[in-house]
């Protein structure tokens, strides 16, 4: 059970950076720890004891293996999450050039 | 192997903190860095190698992009107005102060909610399959496909596939928008 | 006709793909391939309106159930996906025609035409499957091509409220990928109409009150309801404006509202904290979002800020559905109550995307989105001034226009059901809406010209004419939505798919009665 | 006449370890159904090849724009070609979309499993493509910049 707190913990982190911080960069890092937590947590609820990875070489136990369907969500995760880090990062470097700052409070429209 | 795990995600905890709270940007995204090898890691040990090797890959060209966009910048963070100076002491300004408390009482309370909705589930090393039962038991011979992730991300999930395929594309095609030189004529 | 259900996700994507390879050899192909295709996905939206049975169910890759367990992906077709469809395809087809005049200004045509089709793509996908998984993923399509869209101007203002959106709403997706990754853990499956029976099975516990609210957070967030709403007015008032029709029109229903509909009707067990929460939370919208639309002097800020309060009323209408449904009262309020939130999603749809065209069309003219430089509009726009006339009393609540009949069931529906603090709401913050719709009537249209350069400004172009003139029509037209023949081929079978709540799972497993 | 790229010693390393590089990328997209590895991940290794290419000999940003024009339309192609695959399932056998409308073949050969080795392979051109693209695109921004 410690490790599925530690992971939420891991992904609390990644909140209280994307809440907290005033740099760009460090909230799109910010981002990328809640979703690395995320991926964490989904392969833990996948793995069974003594499991092996869902390779079939010569008739291995089907009960035997780590669960793959998480695996395959994980997978998807990853590339969404490469996908948004990277348009967040096109989007500062070009907010970088207009106002050279990464500073989010120079960023004047950001208030509800 | 459970100790194992949970000293690397500690490991990652701490690396993250260091992330949010370095100078340097250039360090920051480079401890970012544990936090991601230290995912792999845990990809090996949980039996998932398929997704360590995407992970390193992705964690490395991330790492690229990154320092390519911090190297045009001062790489110095920006400078966090959360502490006064009165008389040489340092004070933290009450509104800091408000923040801080609210924030840690909200992170406490998520994770007490966390705690308590989890408690009944499986815990680690048993998983109750339902819906994967029939890709562990059938899927090998039904798709022919010795790996079973590739079973299910190009046979039974081949739908998923596509549109992860497509969220990278939309990524390209907007990263080439946003890069324009000029937007209005 | 269940052939034909992939072709809603197949042809918008092969657009996008097709304007992507070929936009170097052929310029125009954008402007003339989207509106095309859009037409041809509006026609099939509408033919599904005329199925042959209730629910359509198409396996995709052939996966039948395996020990009575899907193991596929499914595409299910119900009254409130086929509604939902329509909406799409139409608003996109009547944005797209329009893009083609207004997207002049900008560079980069390409680009935006196949952000379009992705992001119409995504919201197709999103409210045809059956899976949880699925749902997510084209969610994520269509919320970043609305990303890249509200940044296509790459000006500071556009860039920034991109930036904004995109951090709020990447935190949105992880807390939706939170709450699936946590009822993987507990039921095992994907797919929503297994999880519906797995729920069923294992009655009411802790972890599920924590996924709803994680869900309530994260649809919300990506449906801007208010404690979440921070985004909508800068994203919705940067990016241009046929986008922002599409912004406001459909993708944050058929992103957050649609998944929230579908999720708490057929997936979850109604729960009556959850209800009353989603009740107030639309009510709170409905107040707060009109609250802060009436200091706004920026046109399409102000239009962004009603459709956080309009968006409340479909939700309030729903929220009071799912209240009297889970504490078992009458079955006739509860289907009065849902059938006025989704009449006026529908309503909502059509008003908001013509407001957000006359100001993109206005705009386009005067170089201007201030109320206060504008002025005497109507001598020489007079089509732009005649349909924003039309979508203002709509959006009001004057009588022969749609968005009355929606508004009259909400406030029936709450009168009958005891919610009477709702229905005085629902009728103050209506007429504040009018007040609000009526001084940029006296500012923009009506009056002296305040423009600073004294020239005459000529009407929009034909291409930004004539969808603005055709949603003007549906203005009207969709008042017949309440006469019982036209209510019953469109409107009563999406009610029939959120009241029967657990009927949703039968056609799926095959357990047909 | 400025050098482009950086020294030598690194030029001379890239020319030897890309190729084996790529062909390593090459081989985890064709054995993905076999072996752990796959589109995805082969397609990143494939990227990477690229990249080292271009961060070692670097190039002047008409060429850059032009490969970038390349492929991007290249990472299209193959995401449409994917499209088609599953089209395909709709035409041939038993008209469903995404059905692995092929042979099953002996589990463990290199041409089994029907469409999966096919898909793999389309899926690794298109994010070879996609992330050489995105490293691109960022690369001419700076540059064009200056």
């Amino acid at each position: 059970m410690i490790l599925y707190i530690l992971c939420f913990i891991l992904f609390l982190v990644g909140l209280y950076g994307v809440i907290t911080r005033r740099n760009v960069i460090k909230i799109v890092l910010g981002i990328c720890i809640m979703e690395y937590s995320l991926n964490l947590l989904l392969i833990l609820i996948g793995y069974v004891d003594e499991g092996v990875a869902p390779i079939v070489v010569r008739e291995t136990m089907a009960s035997k293996f780590v669960d793959p369907l998480p695996q395959a969500m994980v997978l998807t995760v990853i590339v969404i999450g490469l996908a948004t880090t990277a348009m967040l990062l096109a989007i500062a470097i070009r907010v970088y050039k207009k106002h050279g700052t990464f500073d989010i409070r120079e960023i004047k429209n950001l208030k509800g | 192997m459970e100790v194992l795990i949970a000293i690397i995600i500690v490991l990652m905890i701490a690396g993250s903190i260091y992330t949010l709270h370095s100078r340097d940007l250039l360090s920051a995204v480079i401890s970012y860095g544990i936090t991601g090898f230290g995912l792999v890691i845990c990809f090996l040990l949980l039996q998932a190698p398929d997704l360590a090797i995407a992970q390193i890959l992705v964690e490395i060209i991330t790492l690229i992009i990154m320092i390519s966009v911090i190297r045009i910048s001062t790489r110095e963070d920006v400078t966090e107005r959360s502490t006064i100076h009165i008389k040489g002491v340092r004070y933290i300004n009450m509104r800091t102060a408000a923040y801080i408390v609210t924030g840690a009482v909200f992170m406490i309370a998520l994770l007490y909610f966390f705690m308590d909705a989890t408690v009944l589930l499986d815990p680690f090393g048993v998983h109750q399959v339902r819906m994967s039962a029939a890709y562990m038991e059938v899927g090998a011979a039904i798709t022919g496909s010795a790996n079973l992730v590739a079973g299910v991300l190009f046979d039974f999930r081949a739908y998923d596939t596509l549109g992860e395929a497509t969220i990278l594309i939309t990524a390209v095609i907007g990263i080439l928008t946003v890069l324009r030189l000029k937007g209005r004529r | 006709m269940t052939a034909w259900i992939p072709l809603l996700v197949i042809l918008p994507l092969s657009g996008a793909f097709l304007i992507a390879i070929f936009s170097g050899m052929f310029k125009r192909i954008g402007g003339i391939l989207t509106p095309l295709f859009m037409l041809i996905l509006t026609c099939l939206g509408f033919m599904f309106f005329f199925r042959e049975t209730d629910v359509l169910v198409y396996h995709i890759g052939g996966w039948e159930l395996y020990n009575g367990i899907p193991v596929g992906i499914h595409f299910v077709v119900d009254g409130l996906s086929v509604l939902m469809v329509a909406i799409i395809n139409l608003m996109g087809f009547l944005a797209s025609f329009y893009s083609v005049s207004y997207i002049r200004k900008f560079t980069g045509e390409k680009y935006y035409y196949a952000l379009f089709c992705l992001m119409v793509a995504g919201m197709n996908g999103v409210v045809l499957t059956g899976d949880l998984f699925n749902m997510f993923i084209f969610l994520e399509i269509a919320v970043i091509s609305s990303y890249a869209l509200v940044a296509f101007g790459i000006e500071r203002e556009e860039l920034e409220a991109s930036f904004k959106y995109q951090v709020l709403g990447g935190v949105a997706s992880l807390v939706i990928l939170l709450g699936i990754a946590l009822i993987y853990w507990n039921t095992g499956t994907l797919n929503i109409a297994d999880i519906a029976i797995v729920l069923k099975e294992n009655g009411d516990n802790k972890l599920i009150s924590f996924v709803q609210v994680l869900l309530i957070a994260g649809f919300g967030l990506k449906a801007a309801m208010i404690p979440f709403h921070a985004w909508l007015p800068d994203a919705h008032s940067s990016a241009p404006s046929p986008i922002s029709a599409m912004l406001s029109g459909v993708l944050i229903k058929a992103v957050g509202v649609y998944a929230i509909m579908r999720l708490f009707f057929n997936m979850f067990t109604l729960s009556y904290e959850i209800s009353m929460l989603i009740t107030v939370i639309g009510a709170v919208s409905m107040v707060g979002g009109v609250l802060l639309a009436v200091g706004q002097w920026d046109f399409k800020r102000l239009l962004a800020y009603h459709s956080i309060s309009q968006m409340g009323y479909v939700v309030l209408g729903v929220g009071m559905g799912m209240v009297i449904l889970s504490v078992g009262g009458s079955r006739d309020v509860a289907v009065l109550a849902i059938a006025g939130g989704l009449y006026h999603m529908v309503n909502h749809a059509v008003f908001k995307g013509l407001l957000f065209l006359n100001a993109g069309a206005v705009e386009y003219k005067t170089g201007t989105r201030m109320l206060r430089e504008m002025g005497g509009l109507s001598n020489n726009m007079p089509l732009t001034s005649a349909t924003y006339f039309s979508a203002s009393m709509a959006i009001s609540g004057i009588p022969p226009f749609n968005g009355f009949f929606s508004k009259l069931l909400i406030i029936i529906a709450a009168v009958q059901g005891g919610f009477y603090l709702m229905a005085i709401l629902a009728v103050v913050v209506s007429i504040i809406t009018l007040a609000s719709f009526l001084k940029v009537h006296r500012y923009a249209f009506i009056g002296f010209s305040r423009f600073k350069n004294k020239k005459m400004f000529g009407e929009a172009p034909f291409g930004m004419g004539l969808p603005m003139v055709i949603l003007a029509v549906l203005c009207l037209g969709l008042s017949l939505l309440i006469i019982p023949f036209f209510r019953d081929i469109f409107l009563s079978p999406a009610v029939n798919t959120l009241i029967h709540t657990l009927d949703y799972s039968q056609p799926i497993l095959g357990l047909l009665p | 006449m400025m050098t482009r790229g950086m020294t030598n010693i690194v030029k001379t390393t890239t020319r030897l370890i890309c190729g084996v590089i790529f062909i390593f990328g090459i081989y985890l997209v064709s054995h993905g159904h076999l072996t752990p590895g796959g589109g995805f991940a082969g397609g990143t290794v494939m990227a990477g090849a690229f990249i080292l290419l271009v961060l070692a000999f670097g190039d002047d940003v008409k060429h850059l724009r032009k490969t970038e024009e390349g492929s991007s339309t290249l990472e299209n192609l193959a995401i449409l070609l994917f499209l088609l695959m599953g089209v395909a399932g709709m035409l041939f056998g038993a008209n469903v979309f995404f059905k692995n409308f092929l042979e099953a073949g002996t589990m463990g050969e290199l041409f089994s499993a029907g469409v999966i080795p096919f898909l793999n392979i389309l899926i690794g051109i298109e994010v070879a493509a996609a992330l050489f693209t995105v490293f691109l695109a960022f690369v001419i921004f700076k540059e064009e910049e200056k």
